[in-house]
């Protein structure tokens, strides 16, 4: 099993879990975070202060997925994401050993 | 009604028998000045709980939200009860040049029917609760400059200091009767004794208490500006009352000194947000307020004496200085008022106290046969000089009593929060809450 | 007190001599009544600051809020300013059907003493002012419909012109003594110009900026209902002042006004919240002050001239139809009005200009010895006819005029932000701040 | 004004005759009464909209702020209807020891002219709008102690029959000329009507419906307690209204009662916090919140007769006796009453009741010539036995009647949410919306 | 060392707390998530429109233990967390190659 | 590549970007959580019940890298964020097996 984990435009997250969905991956945990990048942030000028607001508002998406389906999640997720503007985000894998569905029992594959 | 030392003696008496034909020969109480006054004492009560409380906590960080409320409600808790245990009576009673008597020390002597020669309509007890909810706010309109890292219980000693040291004399010599008054400074509602005492204050405690750590470096943005919003709302609308209920009783002073008053804030709100635009592309809700509060804040002196109209003129005059004071001017000398008490209404005030010696209209504040005030523009240079007056006088005063009372304070309790305190956040460190959590 | 064109005249003079007795051979303008007017004025400007603000930033989503917001407070800016250049007087001067004259431009000829043929014992300063919050709520209102993506600029450039193409000879033709006066339209606090107008320009302005992006698709709840319901709150009690205030005098008139005002607002939130329970099985909180919301606009017009009790039906029946106008009708036609000023003031204006002409009871309206205004109930189907002859001529109106001024709005700076701006939001897009952050 | 029952009879002729010198032989309606208790008016519905609600709101967890701004919004809904069907009229007309009469159901028989025997210079119509209020916050009220797990509709039902079972005989017997009023038991504004009823009610409301799951073990503490005092803010404006209201016209015994009321709540304030200062090492906002509202409950029987000076004293012993009652008190018994309706409105009731028998200063309340009422300290024991019979009478009738309205709607429709529901929260479960989300 | 995240209902963190304690796990981080999987969310109506809420909220629990632990952890977590209703959660093992303790620089198994 | 991720004290954050930016490492994603361990938390007193809070905010920084840059972040972070204060924070590494920039498509060390 792989984890495979977007940052993204917040609101990019309903492409993405309908591009998913088709897939038949149904199951995705979402966070509020805040990224610094290329992509610059913002000025803001408080009483005559300016100040640079560095970090944007992004959604990490986090999916656990069988082996065989990370490259079809991958794409999955570019195509629903990608406007070619800056600041798109970045997919990361990683490895995942085991897995449990709490309320079964089921492990590892099954409990995706 | 504010009224020039010069109208009283002989036609105090006089306008008692003539003023209120109706009721002459009853109760000198007018029910319909009663009523208005009831109102405007809860509408400026309103202005500080919640109005300045949320005005305040919007601008702040999170961490420091309910800290900066608990500073209006201590102010307005403190500053009641000691002004019914003497400092009315020291502001407003006895013929002192520099200060009052303790004639209602205690509320004594002020009975169902007593009133006083500064409302003689109403009951001397609405009179002094009116007058209270004044003293109030200016204590808390100073919290504002010391926000983020004065220590609670140092603030609410400082109420009690300051009180009797600056707003006390202060308040008596242009409202009870003191010097100021006979040398014929007029201050409708405020300029000297609320926004430059507030404003002045504030830089003092600024400056001694030194700036936010982090200062010019960390974004200090505000957290939640839809709360400073409410809080502008809920001025502005009590400002009716503080600058409409001035003129002591219904009629049509009050009418004059509420329109400019509303008019003053339009004029401020766009003036400043307006210059933002040219500035930085695009007006900011923190300007459309700052310059609204600019606009009240300045009028406030002058309200009860000058059109309507000329309360627009006085407040596009506001939005521009106090924007340039709460950008320009504070980056340049240094200091870290939070909350721009100085830059807003501290230079407001000053900027109104003198506008009040320019545009005074002696129509305005005519009554019952005296003549009203006139200033510069209907030929009355020297209006405008006493102005200057009561100013520079008012500033010298507030700025040594705020340093006693800051000193006194500091060796009492200390002023300033440690470091670490001031990090984690004044409302876990001090108050042992925090919001959203 | 609004008084049927008829009344005037002779009328007019008599009754300054006989209405207010104690006061006889002295000035016209009676304190208590003055009083009572500047609560008014204060309650009505509450409404809209921070009332409004609140109940509009409390429906719209995070991105949004401070946007909102500012809409309220130019709104307030820009019309209190021009309402005293020019518009009062267009509005309220002068004999014309169509329009009044500029004879009181710039606050010229309202003196201390002025006193208005529609308002006679107050200060006509105060009448202005009061007159003044109407038509600043008025335009905060029609910024409802275009919310989330409007321009501020377009919006404040919109005001200007809206004001003195739509809400001034409204005010006029109604109000001022134009022809809708003349043949007998009745209209309290302002079904027609107030909420028609409001209604109805909203509409106009949503068809023609178009939907939301994502409109249907994308989820649009609320971010902060409970600023909605604190705004809700604000709005219900400053209705006091608004239709309260309409009798212009304090007095059996004005508590009736006020108590159907609520009974109104009381059965609305009822019957809006126990349809949705029917509906969706249970009631929201968002239906609960949509509903009181409703019953209070579609009170308005009706205030003065019913009985209390028909208060609470005409809110029965405004919660129904303005429930039904926000979800189906909406649904069905499919503009997209954000925050429904079309379905809540524009319908329930419609109803309650009529109702007015279904419920007038005569009594209520008497008054020094003229009869009062009966409507269908009472036997005068006319009076029906002319309410729904006033309807139809304000829509008309209102859909040429709003258009005119939308048009030359987008000439000149375009009325929608881009659709990158809406994305990110109109709070940092517009004014570079944002909430929470 | 709430006249002693003595006073009545040729006295209340008398008066109409001599009371009103300037009006006499016309209209028994005063303008400036009429002004002040529109206001008042206002300011009571202001204390429960938005007031109560955010104070209420402010203490409760995240999921379940709307459905506690619902419950006010409901109980405004609900009784101000029921109070014009029939509950002022059993409650204010009629001449029975228990009960009043029907004269006055749907209005009937209040005209434009009509005049209460309680307040005979406003038209009676705002006189029964006025005391609505009243019996709209009492229930509203009620509402905090069942926080956080009682239906929605359950609490609607529940204001239906509490409204006629125990509020409209309480108000009857004090204020409605029944045998408490008879027995000559003073309640200035709502010491036992108001506070003992509302806190009583709560504590058997709580007990009744159980704790909240994980009472005493989870971390309960408030999410926004920002909003709390902003909420605390307008109930002590709004106490203005409440307290200075119940003289029911404008004049020095309303402005007494107006100081009194404020100084008790000052006072509250910091002797609340200053014993957490000392217990916890620091004041907690909370405190300072909480002690206010204990200073206003407490002081509100009291307030129309005693002393402003006097109001400092309830109001500290009702920061002390009221943390203790929320605290201590609460933590030995262990019932869960969510936001201390019992600790600070049933126990401030209580205490005010009494100590309005210890302070009543015969001055204050005398009126046209008509000695006034003295307590304990004026030598006259036997008011403070009055006193404590009328708080006796009045908790044992709350506890029975309150218990059998919640039998009668546990039957009809359950008390409480499902164990899911309460941990989902309100706000979604009952009316499926959510805050920030 | 592992790292175990449990994907959880939120009123049950006390519960894992208290039960990690008892093994002298005394470190985790907490993050406010939302899900989305085999429990539905709910339907809004706003004004007469539907809009069905798909994520509902959760707590996202890090733990990063020995490798002996992870069995101990991941049944202490299912024991306090297992109501046998849809939505109970999910819990992941992955791998963590090195550990530091910011404060004294120990590293590894001594960090934890 | 490898995935960096800290547990620090929140106003510790300038400080760490102004590190890692030195050692030209722009990209790092960042979210609020809450941290259990050695630091105690505080203790609430709401209405006379005391309730102890145990969770104390914290950021939580992600960063992927290189691995040749490994050493030298966690070496960055280190510097900003040691106050030798209790609750200073922990850094674990752990391994990334691919990794994607959304807008062009660039994978693994590229994408970063
Ligand atoms: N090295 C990194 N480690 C972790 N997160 C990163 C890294 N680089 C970028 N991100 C995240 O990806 C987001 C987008 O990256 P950015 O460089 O702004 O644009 P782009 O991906 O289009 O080049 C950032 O806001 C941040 O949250
Ligand atoms: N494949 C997945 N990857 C990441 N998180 C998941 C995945 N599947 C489920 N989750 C998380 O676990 C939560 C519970 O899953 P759900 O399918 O609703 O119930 P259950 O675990 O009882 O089958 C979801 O809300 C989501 O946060
Ligand atoms: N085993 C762990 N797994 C995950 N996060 C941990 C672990 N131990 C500590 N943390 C996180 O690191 C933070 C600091 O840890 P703490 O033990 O309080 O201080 P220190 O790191 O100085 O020893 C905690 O608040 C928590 O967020």
């Amino acid at each position: 099993m792989k984890l495979v984990t977007a940052i993204i435009k917040p609101f990019k997250l309903d492409d993405v879990r309908e591009n998913l969905q088709q897939l038949h991956i149904d199951g995705m945990t979402v966070s509020e975070v805040k990224g610094y990048g290329r992509q610059k942030g913002h000025t803001e000028i408080y009483r005559g202060a300016e100040y640079v607001v560095s970090f944007l508002p992004k959604l990490r998406i986090e999916i656990v997925v069988k082996d065989e389906q990370v490259q079809a999640a991958i794409e999955a997720i570019r195509a629903a994401t990608n406007t070619g503007q800056i600041g798109d985000g970045k997919i990361f894998v990683s490895p995942i050993e085991r897995a449990w569905r709490i309320r079964t029992g089921e492990t590892d594959n099954d409990a995706l | 009604m504010r009224i020039s030392p010069a109208s009283l003696g002989l036609a105090a008496i006089a306008s008692c028998l003539f003023a209120v034909p109706a009721f002459a020969g009853q109760s000198p109480i007018d029910p319909a000045d009663t009523a208005f006054m009831t109102f405007s004492t809860a509408l400026v009560l309103l202005m500080t709980l919640p109005g300045l409380a949320l005005f305040y906590a919007g601008m702040v960080r999170k961490k420091n939200i309910l800290a900066t409320m608990a500073q209006s409600l201590a102010a307005t808790a403190i500053v009641s009860l000691l002004w019914f245990v003497l400092a009315y009576s020291l502001a407003f009673r006895g013929d002192g040049a520099l200060i009052g008597d303790a004639s209602a020390a205690f509320l004594r002597g002020i009975g169902l029917d007593t009133v006083s020669p500064w409302a003689r309509t109403i009951p001397e007890m609405l009179f002094s609760a009116y007058q209270m909810t004044f003293a109030v706010i200016t204590c808390a309109l100073i919290g504002g400059a010391a926000a983020d890292r004065m220590k609670f219980s140092a603030f609410a000693l400082f109420c009690v200091f300051w009180l009797f040291i600056v707003y006390v004399p202060s308040a008596h010599w242009v409202w009870g009767g003191g010097f100021l008054a006979q040398w014929g400074v007029i201050d409708f509602a405020g300029g000297t004794v609320v926004h430059i005492n507030a404003g002045v204050a504030g830089l003092v405690a600024a400056l001694m208490i030194g700036a936010r750590t982090g200062y010019r470096k960390e974004n200090f943005s505000p957290f939640d500006l839809s709360m400073a919003f409410v809080g502008l709302g809920l001025l502005w609308v009590g400002w009716f009352g503080f600058n409409g209920g001035s003129a002591e009783g219904a009629g049509s002073r009050a009418v004059y000194a509420m329109v400019a008053t509303h008019l003053a804030a339009c004029a401020g709100a766009l003036v400043w947000s307006g210059i933002e635009w040219l500035h930085n592309g695009r007006p900011s809700v923190l300007g459309l307020i700052s310059g609204a509060v600019a606009g009240l804040g300045t009028i406030t002196p002058a309200s009860g004496y000058v059109l309507p109209w000329q309360g627009a003129v006085i407040g596009v005059l506001a939005g521009g200085i106090c924007y340039w004071s709460s950008t320009a001017l504070k980056a340049k000398l240094g200091y870290d008022d939070s909350l721009d008490v100085f830059g807003v209404h501290g230079v407001g005030g000053v900027l109104g106290t003198l506008m009040a010696g320019v545009f005074a209209t002696a129509s305005v504040s005519a009554s019952n046969g005296q003549a009203g005030i006139s200033g510069l523009l209907e030929g009355n240079p020297h209006q405008l000089l006493v102005q200057a007056e009561g100013v520079v006088i008012t500033i010298l005063w507030c700025v040594i009593g705020t340093a006693v009372a800051l000193k006194i304070v500091d060796l009492l309790v200390g002023l300033r929060v440690s470091s670490d305190d001031e990090r984690l956040g004044l409302d876990l460190a001090l108050h042992g809450e925090a919001l959203h959590q």
